[in-house]
């Protein structure tokens, strides 16, 4: 992938990961949301993984932030009003998310692996679907079952929480 | 009508019930007290009987007396009538001891019939043309009383239609039914005795004694009492059904009479004014005079829009632009620099904010304008202002109202007034050429129709007339009525008393009145007079709250003053006559 | 050319951004997507690490994709779980906002 | 990347947007009005040129002049996004749906890759933002109704969408749509086992789970392109026409666009998964000439057609379901085919393997 | 009192529903065929063909004034239709005959006679309440304008409709 194209599809995901922070209006914050993980997928695809990418676009584009939105005007969340902000609070929290930022950066910098480059795939196109789901059911077929009946339990935890109180 | 309290009650039975009425009521009105309709044409209670109409037949007996003048009782304990066997005519019989009425047997009714059909027999059935139908006694009775068909095979008599019998009053003879109610009216009412019948038989017609004509001033009385549509107003005739007109109650504002009026409109138009019975006041009759003032409400000169005065020219502006540059063309001067004028024409309630808007502004010169002009016996009142005890009521001045004017208008002269504001009355009436009343600073106008002196004001509200606002006067006599709104205001003109009060708010004060009526308890609240009075107490008929007689003695009349402004008004009104003739005769239109 | 560093860059900033957002907004709804961000930089890092690493046959270490994998799905479920204690406590409370929901006992 | 791929991708997009997507979109409509018509015994539009065929041309520009009118109270910019949202999803869709077999050796397939129907699951179930935005956007009642209906509809139904097609990739062996497609020319069409090696005896057996597959994953697609009888977005009863309430001219029109377009996606994957692509017994594909490259792309396109007659027959048939009804029958049955199914087919599937 | 109809129990198959919906699919098929063949008649083709010649006496099309026979404007602005008109379409401004004109004695016509096709609902009542026989209800129901103004029925337009009216209507006779 192209230098460009990465920038490109970085930047949107930085950009609209910000304003899901900034927006004061839910709908809009879900919305930028989606644009983010697109951008997002789209950075998948640039390292060969098609699956996760395509994954990254149907469960979280197409039912996580569809439910988010569903939820939003379910309860009909307005936009905030512009409260008095606590510039104390906003300032920690602000700098203590730069702080982390510089922290990483700095970590990254002294990383010397993380200077590489591409490394060269034998075969261009690969067929990573056959090859997660090999691992998936090879190596990582005890995890698999426990995430499996993890996703039963939190079906089973929000039949609970969503349903009405009994009269 | 006999004095009701004191005549003693005689026993008559009506249709086999029996019941009181006092001595010298006429059998017809002994029915209609009771609640029985018995059918009339010629009997009018304001006038005499004559019982040629033949409609009001009844069957009439007395108690059969026996030897001892006693009346013989029957098996079941009741009095025997000796029943007349011919029936008798229910208007012109006043009621006696023991008489026993009929109104609904088969004779009576066999009479109606036969009457009917009688007066049907020439009768040329143009219902869909003639002004009466919807209100005519000859269609209701027909259906009620009369056949269904008719069994007249011969021609009708034809008679002249369209007869001209006066400058307001138009007669077709084919429709008259010689009840002679019109007649009695001139004869009785208008003391003026032009009408007659002649001819013989079938041949019958009404019409004026030659070489007159029926022109007196209450000659469209006899139109409201003709119970078919023989006798028309040139006026109303073929100008709209009376089905569509809606009547609203109110009061004619003419003059101090303030006679109570039904006002006829459809859609905002006005068709017709016609008198509304009260005894208190006019009876059931009015002047023509009274009657079609209303034309000026459409004239072409209404004011319509709001305007302001702007770089020498009146521009068209919205109200809340218009009010409030008349409060702050106001707000430039000190009370002793302003003169109001207002006018005896307005409402107690206008009058009321009035007094407000210059007790807030510190105003000292304030009157209203008088009008006097030769009245009459009958009805016509000499003072021309409808409401003038309202004025001297509410406006509080020291002397008599119109007194004043003079010493405004050479105030105005002399320049010591900067800012006049003229409510609902032409500036010309002061007495001064237009230039000068351009000189003045501040001329605020309001008023229903454009003058020459209108085109020099600064600020120009346009008002309503008296049939399109509510509100209350106090007539001649001292009594309180009331003013309904029949339609609304064309263009942009607004309600008088909401431009008051937004005036008055403008300038600081008035507040929370957000209805009439509230500045109506207003005044009840400080007007002496109207204390414990509301609007709703009024009531159609009104209520009487001023003697004339006691007149308060701080109000001395002031002859001479009043005599000056009324002479001008009469100047400038030749005047424009004169001008307004002339031409006509050149044939220029009006502006 | 772009180098894992740059994935990582971007990966951190977004990271940062999630956590800033944790940290101030008081809208539990944002709250909650501002966590999905966090967790979407750590797959962005994930799967960088995993093209960067390729294995001698000359494909990507897939070992870190199942991971993305299982991170999507455990998302996935606490996504339905905390929206459905939001929206058990909207029913309670009638708002999302954290301050009005701090108190120990409802 | 060379030159040839970019110029041929570019006129296979071109050529299958504009030549064939598009018209075929504005004669969906008119065939539905057509075939809505003749069901009801009326002969619905037949004037405008012969037959009425000019119709769509008509209703374009009549769309096109219509006043476009924007809601004081509708949130502009979203106002705006959500109908080209809608028409996105579904014009994407169409590029990893192999059309055709080959035209002068060039396959005619947009983008052949290799997670095809997650791409197609993926892309499709965007297409519920231009609907749950343009219904919020509005700021009305019944669109914004119709929006929370849809987001919650798409939701159940894409679960049975997606388990619906799995034992047909179980089967083939790769999530691929020209795979499919070459399994199918190689071993019968899916949906009819007579159809190929019907010699097969597990084949007729593997028929069983592929026809309720199939059944399953169409009545999924109902209910994803809102059709009836699962229009609760749009239902005119209830909601006043739903989501697209609010909109007019060219918005409305491309919701309208949106509609048809997904339709056709939707008849061309289930044509793609079901009853073997392009391929018909006894034509050759492109390989032996080109003029057997266009029989094999008429061959497609003419399924596309049939199925969407089969979508405007039963619109035509069917009348609406409840709300509740239709989630009943999304998770409490479908879902629980769907899944079963698959146990079905990963029983019989040993079998069929080499 | 409410009725409630009893639920009909379904049998395993019936709840299937799949029987019931194959043979509605074979209903909406078989139209859909017939009319493909031809079979199925279709309704009439209203511009090419109208019923206009097969219009019967009592149709409610367009209202119009008449004329007598000695072509006087029938109507004389009783105002009944305008009072009677359900919508109110009607308006009717009244004027006098001048005294020199040959039918002075009916004293009044209509000035301006209006009907607002727009508003009129083709119910028949101003012909059924008209004293005169003046307004009837024509066969005309294609009623078309460009703008509201255009769907004004004015006088003249009224008259043309209507034509001469044919009828021993003696009120306005000299002799009778």
């Amino acid at each position: 992938m192209s230098p460009f194209l990465f920038w490109v599809f970085a930047l949107l995901t930085l950009i609209f990961g910000a304003t899901v922070v900034v927006n004061r209006n839910p709908v809009a914050s879900a919305l930028s949301l989606v644009v983010s993980f697109l951008g997002l997928a789209a950075l998948f695809m640039s390292l060969d993984a098609f699956f996760v990418g395509i994954i990254q676009v149907l469960v979280y584009a197409g039912a996580v932030m569809v439910l988010f939105l569903f939820i939003i005007m379910l309860l009909n969340l307005q936009a905030e009003a512009r409260r008095q902000i606590n510039w104390l609070a906003a300032a920690g929290g602000t700098g203590v998310a730069v702080v982390l930022l510089v922290q990483i950066c700095f970590v990254i910098r002294h990383i010397r692996a993380a200077q590489q480059t591409f490394p060269p795939l034998a075969n261009p196109t690969t067929d990573d679907v056959r090859n997660i789901g090999a691992a998936l059911f090879s190596n990582y077929n005890l995890p698999f079952q426990i995430v499996g009946v993890l996703v039963l339990v939190a079906t089973i935890g929000v039949v609970l929480l969503s349903r009405r109180e009994p009269r | 009508m006999p004095n009701e309290s004191s005549a003693p009650l005689f026993n008559i039975q009506i249709d086999g019930v029996w019941h009181q009425v006092p001595k010298g009521t006429r059998v017809i009105e002994a029915c209609a007290r009771i609640g029985v309709f018995v059918p009339r044409y010629c009997y009018h209670k304001k006038l005499s009987s004559p019982g040629n109409c033949r409609m009001c037949l009844i069957e009439m007996g007395f108690p059969r007396l026996g030897p001892d003048r006693k009346p013989e009782r029957g098996s079941d304990g009741k009095p025997i009538i000796n029943w007349i066997p011919r029936p008798q005519i229910s208007c012109a019989q006043d009621v006696s001891e023991g008489m026993a009425v009929r109104t609904n047997s088969p004779l009576v009714k066999e009479c109606q019939r036969g009457v009917m059909e009688f007066l049907l027999i020439n009768h040329p059935l143009d219902c869909p043309i003639c002004d009466q139908a919807g209100e005519c006694r000859l269609q209701e009775f027909s259906v009620d009383f009369g056949n269904s068909k008719s069994r007249f095979l011969e021609n009708k008599v034809k008679k002249p239609k369209n007869v001209v019998l006066g400058p307001r009053v138009t007669l077709d003879d084919e429709r008259c039914i010689l009840c002679s109610r019109c007649i009695r009216f001139c004869q009785e009412i208008a003391h003026d005795d032009v009408l007659g019948f002649v001819d013989r038989g079938s041949y019958t017609v009404l019409t004026a004694h030659s070489g007159k004509r029926l022109e007196n001033n209450y000659s469209l009385n006899t139109v409201d009492i003709c119970p078919v549509g023989a006798l028309t107003s040139t006026d109303f005739r073929f100008k709209m059904r009376v089905w569509f007109l809606k009547e609203t109650k109110s009061i004619c504002t003419s003059c101090a009479t303030g006679c109570n009026t039904i006002i006829g409109t459809r859609e905002d138009v006005i068709y017709r004014q016609t008198p509304r019975e009260n005894d208190h006041v006019n009876s059931c009759w009015m002047c023509d005079y009274g009657r079609l003032n209303f034309k000026f409400l459409e004239a072409e000169n209404r004011l319509l829009e709001p305007q302001i005065r702007s770089d020498g020219k009146l521009i068209a502006a919205d109200w809340p632009a218009a009010i409030s540059e008349a409060s702050l063309q106001l707000k430039q001067f000190t009370g002793n620099e302003i003169a109001i004028v207002a006018s005896g024409r307005m409402t107690n309630e206008e009058l009321w904010l009035t007094s407000q808007l210059a007790k807030s502004l510190g105003v000292q010169w304030i009157d209203i304008v008088p009008r006097r002009e030769p009245g009459d016996d009958i009805l016509l009142s000499e003072d021309r202002n409808p409401n003038t005890n309202g004025a001297r009521l509410i406006l509080g001045s020291t002397s008599e109202p119109g007194a004043k004017l003079m010493a405004i208008a050479e105030a105005v002269k002399s320049g010591e007034i900067k800012a006049l504001v003229m409510l609902k009355e032409n500036a010309m009436h002061l007495g001064m050429p237009v230039e000068q009343l351009a000189q003045l600073p501040v001329f605020i106008v309001m008023n229903i129709l454009a003058y020459e002196a209108t085109q020099k004001a600064t600020v120009v509200l346009p008002a309503c007339g008296f049939a399109e606002k509510r509100g209350s006067m106090i007539n001649g006599k001292g009594r309180l009525q009331r003013l309904n709104r029949a339609a609304r205001p064309p263009g942009n003109a607004r309600d008088d008393w909401e431009i008051l009060r937004d005036l008055l708010q403008a300038v600081g004060g008035g507040d929370s009145l957000s209805s009439s009526d509230d500045v109506f308890r207003r005044i009840s609240e400080t007007v002496p007079h109207f204390a414990g009075l509301s609007v709703s107490k009024i009531g159609d008929l009104g209520v009487h709250i001023l003697r004339m007689k006691e007149l308060p003695p701080t109000h001395p009349r002031d002859e001479k003053a009043i005599a000056q402004a009324v002479a001008i008004q009469a100047r400038r009104r030749a005047v424009g006559r004169k001008v307004h003739e002339a031409r006509k005769a050149l044939g220029v239109r009006r502006d | 050319m772009i180098t894992l560093s740059d994935y990582l860059f971007v990966s951190g900033i977004l990271f940062s951004i999630g956590f800033a957002g944790v940290m101030l907004r008081r809208n539990l709804i944002i709250i909650l997507m501002s966590l999905e961000l966090m967790l979407n930089a750590a797959n962005l890092s994930l799967v960088a690490f995993s093209r960067f690493r390729v294995d001698p046959n000359g494909l990507p270490n897939y070992s870190a994709q199942v991971f993305v994998f299982f991170i999507i799905t455990v998302a996935a479920a606490e996504i339905a779980v905390g929206l459905a204690i939001l929206v058990a406590l909207y029913r309670a409370r009638q708002t999302t906002d954290v301050k009005d929901i701090s108190s120990l006992k409802f | 990347m060379d030159s040839f791929f970019i110029i041929t991708s570019l006129l296979k997009i071109i050529g299958i947007l504009f030549v064939v997507i598009l018209p075929m979109v504005s004669y969906a409509v008119y065939a539905e009005r057509r075939v809505s018509a003749f069901i009801q015994d009326r002969l619905g539009p037949n004037r405008v040129g012969p037959a009425g065929l000019f119709q769509p041309i008509a209703d374009m520009f009549k769309l096109l002049l219509k006043e476009d009118f924007t809601p004081r109270a509708a949130n502009t910019f979203y106002y705006w996004l959500a109908p080209c949202l809608a028409v996105m999803p579904a014009i994407i869709t169409i590029a990893v749906v192999p059309f055709g077999s080959t035209l002068f050796g060039v396959p005619m397939v947009i983008a052949d890759v290799n997670v095809g129907i997650l791409f197609v699951f993926a892309i499709a179930s965007l297409g519920v933002y231009g609907i749950v935005i343009g219904g919020w956007a509005s700021n009305s009642k019944y669109p914004f109704l119709g929006g929370i209906r849809s987001s919650a509809q798409m939701l159940s139904y894409e679960l049975s969408l997606g388990l619906a097609v799995v034992p047909v990739f179980m089967v083939v062996g790769n999530l691929q749509l020209t795979s499919v497609v070459r399994y199918q020319i190689a071993h019968g069409w899916f949906i009819a086992a007579f159809v190929g090696d019907w010699i097969n005896p597990w084949k007729w057996l593997l028929a069983v789970p592929m026809i309720i597959s199939f059944f399953v994953f169409m009545i999924a697609i109902f209910a994803e392109t809102n059709r009836l009888p699962f229009d609760l977005p749009e239902a005119e009863q209830e909601l006043a026409g739903g989501y697209n309430t609010e909109f007019s001219s060219m918005k409305f029109a491309l919701y309208f666009l949106g509609e048809y377009a997904a339709m056709i996606t939707g008849s061309a994957v289930v044509v793609t998964l079901f009853f073997g692509g392009w391929h018909f017994p006894g034509i050759p594909d492109g390989s032996h000439g080109w003029i057997f490259g266009l029989i094999n792309i008429a061959v497609f396109f003419t399924k596309v057609t049939v199925v969407i007659f089969f979508f405007m027959w039963i619109r035509w048939t069917l009348p609406r379901f409840r709300y509740d009804q239709l989630m009943r029958l999304g998770w409490l049955f479908f879902f629980e085919i769907a899944l079963v199914n698959i146990f079905l087919v990963a029983a019989i599937l040993p079998f069929i393997r080499p | 009192m409410a009725i409630t109809v009893p639920r009909p129990k379904l049998n395993w198959r019936e709840r299937l529903y799949m029987p019931a919906i194959v043979a509605g699919l074979a209903i909406t098929f078989k139209h859909f065929k017939n009319m493909l063949l031809g079979r199925t008649k279709v309704t009439m083709q209203y511009p090419e063909q109208k019923w206009d010649s097969s219009l019967p006496d009592h149709y409610r099309g367009a209202p119009a004034l008449v004329r007598d026979e000695d072509g006087r404007v029938r109507c004389v602005a009783c105002q009944l239709c305008e009072f009677i008109c359900p919508p109110r379409a009607i308006k009717i401004v009244s004027g006098e005959i001048p005294s020199k004109d040959r039918f002075a004695k009916v004293e009044k016509y209509p000035e301006a006679f209006d009907i607002d096709m727009i508003r009129c609902i083709f119910c028949g009542m101003c012909e059924e309440v008209c004293p005169e026989q003046a307004i009837f209800l024509r066969k005309d129901y294609a009623i078309t304008g460009f703008t509201r103004a255009d769907m004004v029925h004015h006088k003249e337009k009224l008259l043309e409709i209507g034509g001469v009216m044919h009828g021993v209507v003696l009120k306005w006779n000299e002799k009778k």
